[in-house]
């Protein structure tokens, strides 16, 4: 079986010095993949190389069985794949909600009455049909990263490829995100510092640090801590 | 009577604020300001709306202030060496009526909707496509970027910063507005990535706008009926 | 006070404003592409937020009007800018008016646009942070008064009448164009030392 | 001893709802109260009360022996207090990191060679005097949390109120954030969701739930905990 995706000995420069090196990575159909490690560690630079926003000093980049190096190579396989931002307000840049979520579907060939519809269809898959006509710039946090989500899975990828997607999600909303999540039956990455998150989705996990991938495993065990806690006075 | 479909909505507001502006005698003016009025109270804006009159007044204040030195005519009253006229003084009456009466109307039609929904209606009425794109991402990222720069005040406010008249304050606030551009620069290249990601090839959505009803061309009608009837009595 | 409201300037003005406007509108639309878009809105919402800060001149205050670092860094695009800028006005603000807006746009970008076309090359070339400074304050100031003038043109030409409150409304200028020239300068003097491409007009 | 600073059943509300209900605390010298609490509870509420960026509808705050109400009364407070934003991109403005932390001294009257002469003390105070020429908007995470103490420290406060000062640091700027705040010999009220670093600075804690504290105390005892983890293969 061809990876949907895979990096070979990538190494990515910020001026002169590293930022990934040596990294080599597979995602396979429905693997779950989760990449954790420090701040500044080169997560998102990965992620951006796998799109092609960064573009490697060295290595190489197969996205669904194609060498890319040009931006039109992978311009061809982006709609493939989704890449939900860390800060939804850089993802969400329409007036209105349903605008933003048939902007993918409008820009690979649909009409706007098909892209409405489609756009109407996610968000209800998604539990937010609700929000259609809201102006995203007043939604909550939550509610920016589902319509974020919903923005990618209009598309109908195969890969996600998810930067911290829990971050300043309130709690129902974390539930409706985390449902679609485990119900997308692609393939995707995960870079997230929510562990418990990472536990209950991810089928695989890697460390990275330095810009630096090791392999890693998840598995629950039973630890004995000693770490000081916070009571109320009786 | 104010149409509930932007176009329309958008239309009206600019053929009704030029008639006004055209109007040449008090009679029909002080005709128009009161129609205006009504209009406003019955779009019912909330205190804040009425607050914005106060940014017009200012101007009228000022016309009224001096038109009647200014235009000769009849003497009305005499300040040392200025006199004010009788003409002067219904000349910038006209303006005051006129000025208020064209504010009132953008409060009425326009002072409740969201501003960013606009999009839609400006797109439909045909104006050139990116100059509505432009229009819709400056308002999507001013919420933004106003928060932005209300933090960073806050957070001068608390080093003990106090606003003067001196090369301090300048250069602080300099600094903090060429911070704002530099965010603003990133936040502009990540929205240009996100817009690439998800396939953009020129096409950027402004939602289908459904017909306006008969009871939109109804208001339409009668509103910019009301402005010929103004125009027409202020030409006779 | 640059934005003058509807219903006070004659009709062959607000026509003559009205042609300009669109010329100079219908320039940087040829000029931009997709991507100079958002840099231009995004950069556009910024200059209005800060033009909503309000500076302290003695006993007063004054609203900045950035059009001079408008024109430096937009280039033709400060039309667009001021244009928006001046929609949102009217419409969160109620400021200004719709009749105007030609005028408006005209009066407040023009000067800026030219003095971004004049000094904007110097100001990006040299190395010398004084020669900077000076040139930016200059582009600061000038355009200020620059709308000033065209200000006090549009009520002259409008009727023999507006006369006093042009000549109040140009006084009004002269404070508005110290502390532009001094932020103008210190903004320009950020840009060139955190991020000097900013400077320069993505066309 | 008067207090330095002291909140009286204190009422703040956003809209109708009251963000902070009948709050009462006492700070003295020396203290090192850390207030505790879920997200949304009021924390950063309470400290913007403390400088009077929020304004109470009903009850007393205190500083330094007096009473604030007015801007005028909080202005002449402030220079004793230093505030650190959760956000460390709210609080630095200026194009380099001395010019930063000589802002706060300038407000308060020191002539320019003045103020970086005590921005470049700080600095190297804090071990990071390498940074006095940076641009502050390229700084890492860990760097920016610094500069934006060091530019507090600068203004020689009696207090310091920190919002989630661990936020983003990476371990070796974490270090020096922790040596720098257990050597600081002013009051401070720390708030912060870091456990082990509450535990470490802190010499009283505070719970708040709902806009309302409450009493607690910190203690140290063993647990047995069973959560996923993520481990390098072997």
């Amino acid at each position: 079986m061809i990876p949907l995706l895979s990096l070979t000995d990538v190494r990515v420069c910020r001026g002169e010095s590293p930022v990934l090196d040596a990294v080599s990575l597979t995602l396979r159909s429905r693997d779950r993949l989760a990449i954790v490690g420090p701040n500044g560690a080169g997560k998102t630079t990965l992620l951006r190389t796998l799109v092609g926003l960064e573009r490697p000093a060295s290595g190489r980049v197969r996205l669904f069985g194609q060498d890319c190096t040009t931006e039109a190579e992978f311009r061809a396989a982006r709609p493939r794949i989704g890449f939900l931002f860390q800060d939804s307000d850089d993802q969400l840049f329409c007036p209105t909600v349903l605008e933003d979520v048939a902007f993918g579907p409008l820009n690979t060939g649909c009409t706007l009455p098909e892209a409405e519809a489609r756009g109407r269809e996610t968000l209800a898959a998604l539990g937010i049909a609700h929000l259609a006509e809201r102006v995203t710039h007043r939604l909550s946090g939550g509610e920016k990263r589902l319509v974020c989500l919903a923005g990618l899975l209009a598309m109908r990828p195969e890969v996600l490829l998810l930067d911290e997607p829990t971050n300043g999600v309130d709690a129902a909303n974390g539930a409706r995100l985390r449902a679609a999540l485990a119900g997308f039956d692609g393939a995707m990455i995960l870079v997230s510092h929510d562990e418990g998150f990472v536990a209950e989705l991810a089928t695989r996990a890697l460390l990275i640090a330095d810009g630096r991938l090791t392999e890693a495993e998840i598995h629950t065990h039973p630890h004995l801590h000693a770490h000081p806690h916070l009571h109320p006075h009786p | 009577m104010i149409p509930a479909d932007l176009r329309l909505r958008l239309v009206a507001a600019v053929l009704l604020v030029l008639a006004a502006s055209q109007l040449a005698h008090l009679g029909p003016a002080m005709a128009a300001l009161a129609l205006a009025l009504l209009l406003a109270l019955a779009a019912r804006p909330d205190r804040a709306l009425w607050r914005r009159l106060r940014h017009v007044e200012g101007f009228v204040a000022l016309l009224l202030l001096t038109l009647p030195f200014a235009v000769p005519g009849a003497p009305l009253l005499t300040l040392g060496p200025l006199s004010a006229s009788l003409e002067g003084l219904s000349r910038a009456a006209l303006l005051a009526a006129k000025v208020t009466t064209a504010a009132l109307v953008l409060l009425a039609l326009l002072g409740t909707v969201e501003p960013i929904r606009l999009g839609a209606a400006l797109h439909a009425l045909r104006l050139p496509e990116p100059l509505v794109r432009l229009f819709v991402l400056t308002l999507r990222y001013l919420g933004l970027i106003g928060d932005e720069a209300r933090r960073l005040r806050e957070a001068m406010r608390a080093r003990a910063f106090r606003a003067r008249t001196d090369r301090h304050t300048w250069r602080s606030f300099g600094n903090l507005i060429g911070m704002l551009l530099v965010r603003a620069l990133d936040r502009a290249r990540r929205v240009e990535e996100a817009m690439r990601l998800r396939g953009f090839s020129g096409r950027f959505p402004h939602a289908a706008l459904a017909a306006p009803t008969a009871r939109d061309w109804t208001g339409f009608a009668l509103l910019t009926g009301l402005a010929a009837a103004a125009l027409l009595l202020d030409r006779l | 006070m640059a934005h003058i409201p509807d219903g006070i300037l004659a009709a062959p003005v607000l026509i003559g404003g009205a042609v300009l406007a669109a010329g100079g509108v219908a320039l940087a639309l040829r000029q931009i592409d997709d991507r100079a878009i958002i840099r231009t809105a995004i950069l556009s919402a910024t200059f209005f937020a800060g033009s909503l800060i309000s500076v302290p001149v003695g006993p007063s205050s004054v609203h900045l009007l950035l059009a001079g670092l408008m024109g430096v860094m937009l280039g033709s695009g400060a039309f667009l800018s001021v244009l928006v800028g001046l929609v949102l006005q009217a419409l969160l603000f109620g400021f200004g008016g719709l009749t105007t807006l030609g005028v408006n746009t005209v009066n407040i970008a023009l000067p800026g646009v030219l003095l971004g076309l004049a000094l904007g090359p110097t100001i990006r070339r040299t190395t010398r942070p004084g020669l900077r400074a000076g040139l930016a304050a200059l582009v600061g100031a000038l355009s200020v008064l620059g709308t000033g003038g065209l200000v006090a043109a549009c009520l002259a030409l409008s009727s023999p009448a507006y006369a006093p409150v042009a000549s109040v409304l140009l006084a009004t200028y002269l404070p508005l164009a110290l502390v532009e020239a001094a932020i103008t300068a210190a903004v320009v003097g950020f840009l060139a030392r955190v991020e000097p491409d900013a400077l320069r007009p993505a066309a």
